[in-house]
């Protein structure tokens, strides 16, 4: 088990850290989805197993295809120099060292009881009792998070969508009631002509 | 007594001119026609209702009058609470005075933007009248503060060249100084509970804070006042300031920072004061010395005046912290003195330059020939400005000079020197402008004063010389508000 | 089956909610004229959530385990709504104008309505966050609403982008917290936290929840956004940010500090400390040199925070319903400021730069007046209602013995004084050639007039609303 | 569950750490940017699990579900305005958003 958990983690850190020091944005994002299924390894080691499966749901299957998709959309070159990066790289890397340590040693005196589960897993399946909770206690942020989704759909159509003049377009209602009357014009040819 | 709230009254009244003021319609020419006898009708309720106060009001009492009470704030206890005591009776009146003088004068000398004047004015009377009636000291910090807002507009708005700078000097000056004066009020009312004057007046406050507490509210004061070295907004302000402008800042506003000495820091705060009076009275020193002097070297008869009102003021700060009996009544009598003449002054300068469009010495010579009622007013104000015995700048120096010598002997000489160098100033700009020179073009068209324009300098005029001569007119009715004053020294 | 049991406690929420679907719904089928149907639906929405607060028992105290009703989250509910209102009322114009009339923008403030609602009331770190997610989510949209202007799409780049870094960061102190305490709930976390264990996670969680709040009340020194976003954004957006979020952000970290820190007091009262003061220095300092409007209101922003945040260390009743007071009438004189600075068109274009208000006491007395009015408040000039609060922040100060703190404070505010000023001074004292000549949207007058009455007026109510927020028992 | 709490915590205050350092190394594209913000929730996830377990309850698990939910929402709302700003700047490199400066 440490060892899958090293594995895994080993993995998530060295692909997090090609994510953010790649070149070209597509490899980093194949970067990200390879942390996430990392991730979602080390969440079944933690007892996840739902979320395990959610996270590569929403985040393999939606959220990296999403970045994909802008990535490829957007036609962001590949860059040949790194303009401006190494006035950032000393600063950027003193806090993050030092945050590090930060955290590395606050947490290195964590004391906390560790407690058994209380749902046994034979008769209650993870999914099971987050379903449980999450239907009763958490319903109502439940709720605002679905509204958060519902906000994001609106923003995102809001701010993309637009309409785009001199495109021709198939309107098919009106294709469907055109009538006779408004399409052919008869015009009666004189026997003059 | 009776119950009718006449402080309140002699506070909203200018204030209601000023509402109506910005109602008025009409055309140009007729809105500042309209605007003009609405600011004199206004002021001269205001003046009534303030000579209705002082036949009320009863000298040998000691305490507050007039008293009016009610809680602004619970927390504590800050209240709208009004009262007059003599000392703020002589300020009322002169106010009250002064400003029906200046609205009468013939225009209001000003081209643009004369509804917003008015307004700006009648706030300023408003406001003033506040700071001297208030009994609470948030209250006076509100005045007192407020008043900024008007001085800010109409030397920003209606001054010269360099207004838009004397006006953010002064505006910030003041404002910096106060609010030391606002955590002043905030750990005094902290300390005692109370934001009362009266019962601060009783609460004893350890020596140590009192430094602190009196220092921070000096900054403030001596702006206002204003005392060397903060003076440099004054003549700035005067310079270009209206006519009017120049009559009420000199005559009254220049008052509030002195009356604030003496209406908080010495009775509140008094092993401060006299902890702090040499310091006082070596700026005072300086100021009398120093602002004459540069008012000698002045070419333009305003500025030249403005300096002379901080060398006055000098008088006033030197008096009041001789904390002596005389000394006070001294600088007392010296600020009513001032406020009358001093505007009478600016009054004769804005009858000048309306006359000419100038305001340097040289472009006036032999006044004299032409306008020889103009003249006789204009010496005998003079005269008074430099303290002629039988006028009334006189009374006000000796007793001023006479506190200070009490206690300080040297700055008391340095003091009294500042009287023949005020002299000297003030002299050789009557030789020069109306004694001597030849009868040049410009001088002999002058036209000399209207009856009105007699009226009000005659007005002024008869009160210098009847201070001068009676100048227990206002002793006695100070007499016991000064001693209430000075009844924490001993 | 907490939710279930007690709808009443989140009625004025699912009002809205309901209210901003009926929205959606009803933009997508309305065939012309959109955004002013909608507008009407939303107003209703709101002013139906707003009637049922205040006519169903503002002092209704009522609990579920993350949702916590007092009188005081009432009221404070009952001012977002208000300012909601006002904000739609006044941008309406500006909307317009601009051509932003969207159906969308009503919409979505709604949803940020909502998020505040919430906000307001979680008694739970998960609902903290995920309510902040909401309001700030709906507010990213907001500020990218102009998309064909570069810079409203680089505001709104430069506000999500730190946005998101700071909920990140809220959310990494939120999990240090749930990693010792096992807990998101407040009243557990407050339990718990009186025990001396794990006191060095707990700090760092405070630390980093602290910055993320911090943040999203644009403190120094986590303001690096607001001049820019501020800037970037349209006015009416400008408005909604410069206003409800700072109230509600404030009041969501105040029950923070009290109730699931409140034993680490010692430590938040020295970063508020450092936060305050910053705050105050970049403040007033900063908006010294700038030239346009809304960045000068920025810096203003900024500094006033700072003013704000002194009742917080005194955690006393009092300090912390002077700072209330503070916000309030910050609030209203920044909803006046803006509904002038939305309404005032020149040339068939914005005022932007303070230069373009040259004249306008000549032009428009009416709105300089009470633009007069409403800076001199903000500069805490007395008699305006600025003055009060400033005094009572001072007091604050004082009390919980803080006297250099008000020093501090009164230092800068005669510096902010300056700006403040020099707006005046340029609506009143420059003077120039010809009369600029301003189209102002007439019906917007009424805010500024009500903002600049409130103002005046503030002094003889003064105590009473005082007294109002003390008992409110915060 | 042998794993000791640590190892958890030091492996989300690693990827907290890249995270932020992605953010302040990142002047190239802001894409990268946001996926930066992707791996700081990552880490946050991590230790919400991790203790979930540990204390024996789903609070964790069901915040970790809810930041996926926002996480998701973000990553929409973000790549959304992402493209109108490379709509009007042509670029989505950090040091193109200059507009706003002073």
């Amino acid at each position: 088990m440490i060892l899958f958990f090293f594995l895994f983690s080993a993995v998530t850190v060295l692909s997090s850290i090609a994510v953010i020091s790649s070149r070209n944005p597509v490899h980093s994002v194949f970067f990200l989805i390879l942390a996430f299924v990392n991730s979602a390894g080390i969440f079944v080691l933690a007892g996840a197993e739902f979320l395990a499966m959610i996270l590569l749901i929403v985040y393999v299957g939606a959220v990296a295809v999403l970045f994909l998709f802008v990535v490829m959309m957007l036609n962001v070159g590949v860059d040949k120099i790194k303009t401006q990066t190494r006035k950032y790289m000393l600063s950027g890397f003193l806090v993050a060292i030092i945050l590090l340590f930060e955290l590395i040693f606050s947490f290195a005196n964590l004391d906390i009881i560790i407690q058994k589960p209380e749902n046994n897993l034979e008769k209650n399946t993870n999914t099971h009792a987050l379903g449980n909770v999450l239907y009763t206690d958490y319903f109502l942020p439940f709720q605002v998070s679905g509204c958060i989704l519902l906000v994001a759909m609106l923003g995102a159509i809001i701010l993309t969508l637009r309409k785009r003049e001199g495109v021709l377009r198939q309107n098919i209602s009106e294709q469907v009631s055109r009538t006779k009357e408004d399409s052919i014009k008869i015009v009666k040819i004189g026997k003059k002509l | 007594m009776i119950t009718f709230p006449l402080l309140s009254t002699i506070i909203i009244v200018p204030l209601i001119g000023a509402i109506i003021a910005f109602l008025i319609k009409g055309d140009e020419a007729n809105v500042s026609k309209n605007l003009r006898e609405l600011a004199i009708w206004t002021s001269l309720v205001v003046l009534v209702i303030s000579i209705i106060i002082l036949l009320q009001f009863d000298l040998n009492s000691q305490n507050f009058q007039f008293i009016e009470k009610k809680t602004i704030l619970s927390k504590f206890d800050i209240s709208y609470h009004l009262g007059v005591d003599s000392v703020s009776l002589i300020f009322i009146l002169l106010t009250t005075t002064l400003f029906p003088i200046c609205f009468l004068y013939s225009k209001l000398s000003i081209k643009f933007r004369t509804r917003e004047f008015v307004i700006a004015m009648l706030a300023l009377e408003a406001l003033t009248l506040g700071v001297f009636c208030s009994l609470d000291i948030v209250l006076f910090y509100i005045f007192f503060e407020s008043l900024l807002i008007p001085m800010f507009l109409i030397i920003g708005i209606w001054g010269g060249k360099n207004r838009i700078f004397s006006s953010f000097k002064f505006f910030l000056y003041t404002l910096a100084g106060s609010v030391f004066f606002l955590i002043s009020i905030i750990f005094m009312a902290y300390t005692s509970n109370t934001t009362s004057i009266p019962q601060l007046d009783n609460y004893y406050f350890d020596v140590y804070l009192q430094k602190w507490l009196w220092f921070g509210m000096f900054l403030s004061f001596a702006i206002k006042v204003p005392m060397w070295p903060f003076h440099t907004w004054l003549p700035d302000a005067h310079v270009e300031a209206p006519t009017i402008g120049s009559m009420i800042l000199a005559g009254v506003l220049l008052k509030v920072g002195a009356f604030a000495f003496l209406r908080i820091s010495l009775p509140i705060l008094p092993e401060a004061s006299i902890y702090f009076s040499s310091f006082i009275m070596t700026l005072s020193a300086i100021a009398v010395v120093y602002t004459s002097i540069v008012a000698f070297a002045q070419t333009d008869i305003k500025k030249l005046i403005a300096y002379s009102s901080v060398a006055h003021m000098g008088y006033v700060t030197a008096g009041i912290f001789s904390i002596s009996k005389i000394g006070i009544q001294g600088s007392l009598f010296q600020m009513i003195s001032h406020g009358i003449v001093s505007a009478g002054l600016f009054l004769s300068i804005g009858l000048l330059y309306e006359r000419t469009k100038s305001r340097i010495m040289d472009d006036y010579n032999l006044i004299i020939k032409s306008m020889p009622i103009f003249s006789l007013f204009f010496i005998v104000l003079v005269l008074s400005s430099v303290g002629l015995p039988g006028t009334s700048g006189f009374i006000g120096e000796l007793l001023v000079v006479i506190g200070v010598f009490k206690n300080f002997l040297i700055l008391g000489f340095i003091i009294s020197s500042g009287i023949i160098l005020g002299a000297v100033y003030m002299m050789s700009l009557v030789r020069k402008i109306i004694f001597t020179g030849s009868n040049s073009s410009t001088v002999t068209e002058l036209t000399d004063l209207n009856v009105l324009e007699i009226l009000l300098m005659l007005f002024l005029v008869f009160f210098t010389l009847l201070l001068g001569l009676f100048p227990n007119i206002i002793l006695n009715i100070t007499e016991t508000s000064v001693i209430e004053i000075l009844k924490n020294f001993n | 089956m907490d939710a279930f049991s007690n709808l009443n406690l989140y009625l004025p929420e699912i009002i809205i909610f309901l209210g901003a679907l009926i929205s959606i719904v009803s933009g997508a089928f309305f065939k012309n004229n959109k955004y002013n149907k909608v507008l009407f639906l939303s107003f209703m929405t709101i002013t139906i959530s707003f009637s049922f607060i205040l006519f169903s028992d503002i002092s209704n105290e009522s609990s579920s385990n993350n949702f916590v009703n007092t009188t005081f989250t009432n009221i404070v509910k009952l001012f977002v709504l208000t300012l909601a209102i006002g904000v739609l009322y006044v941008s309406n114009g500006y909307i317009k104008s601009n051509k932003l009339n969207l159906f969308e923008y009503p919409i979505l403030l709604l949803f940020a309505v909502l998020g505040m609602l919430l906000m307001i009331s979680a008694n739970d770190l998960l609902f903290l966050y995920i309510s902040i997610e909401l309001q700030s989510l709906s507010l990213y949209v907001l500020v990218a609403l102009n998309r064909d202007s570069l810079k409203s799409s680089e505001a709104a780049l430069k506000y999500f982008i730190l946005g998101s870094i700071a909920s990140a960061i809220i959310l990494y102190g939120i999990s240090m917290t749930y990693s010792i305490t096992g807990t998101t709930n407040y009243n557990l976390i407050k339990e718990f936290s009186f025990t001396d264990k794990n006191t060095l996670i707990f700090s760092f969680g405070l630390i980093l929840i602290l910055s993320g709040m911090a943040f999203k009340l644009s403190a120094a020194p986590f303001h690096m956004w607001t001049p820019d976003v501020y800037e970037g954004s349209p006015s009416s957006v400008t408005t909604i940010l410069i206003t409800i979020p700072k109230v509600v952000v404030f009041v969501a970290l105040v029950k923070l500090l009290n109730e699931p820190f409140f034993y680490f007091k010692n430590l938040w009262q020295q970063i508020i400390i450092i936060i305050i003061v910053l705050s105050m220095a970049v403040g007033s300092i900063a908006a010294l040199r700038q030239e346009n409007i809304k960045r000068l209101f920025a810096y203003g922003t900024i500094a006033n925070i700072g003013y704000v945040l002194i009742g917080v260390i005194s955690n006393s009743n009092q300090g912390l319903s002077s700072s209330i007071l503070y916000l309030v009438i910050y609030t209203i004189a920044s909803l006046g400021i803006f509904s002038f600075i939305m309404m005032c068109r020149k040339e068939n274009s914005q005022v932007v730069h303070l230069q373009g208000l040259v004249g306008l006491s000549q032009s428009n007395s009416f709105a300089a007046i009470c633009m007069v009015m409403l800076l001199l408040s903000m500069a805490g000039i007395p008699p305006f209602a600025g003055f009060f609060a400033k005094f009572y922040i001072f007091i604050a100060a004082v009390e919980s013995g803080f006297l250099s703190l008000a020093i501090i404070g009164v230092i800068f505010s005669v510096i902010s004084a300056f700006y403040y000023l020099k707006i005046i001074k340029i609506m009143y004292m420059d003077s120039q050639e010809d009369i600029n000549i301003y189209e102002v949207d007439n019906k917007m007058y009424l805010m500024l007039l009500i903002t600049s009455l409130v103002m005046l007026v503030f002094i003889f109510f003064a105590n009473d609303f005082i007294n109002f927020l003390n008992k409110l028992n915060i | 569950m042998q794993l000791d709490p640590n190892y958890f915590t030091i492996l989300s205050a690693i990827l907290f750490s890249i995270g932020i350092l992605g953010i302040f190394l990142n002047r190239r594209s802001i894409i990268i940017i946001l996926m930066s913000i992707e791996i700081l929730l990552l880490s946050v996830n991590i230790n919400l699990v991790a203790f979930s377990s540990f204390h024996g309850n789903l609070v964790g698990q069901i915040f970790t579900m809810f930041v996926l939910t926002v996480a998701a929402a973000e990553a929409a709302i973000g790549l959304a305005i992402i493209v109108i700003f490379f709509r009007n700047r042509g670029s989505i490199k950090v040091e193109d958003a200059e507009q706003l400066k002073g």
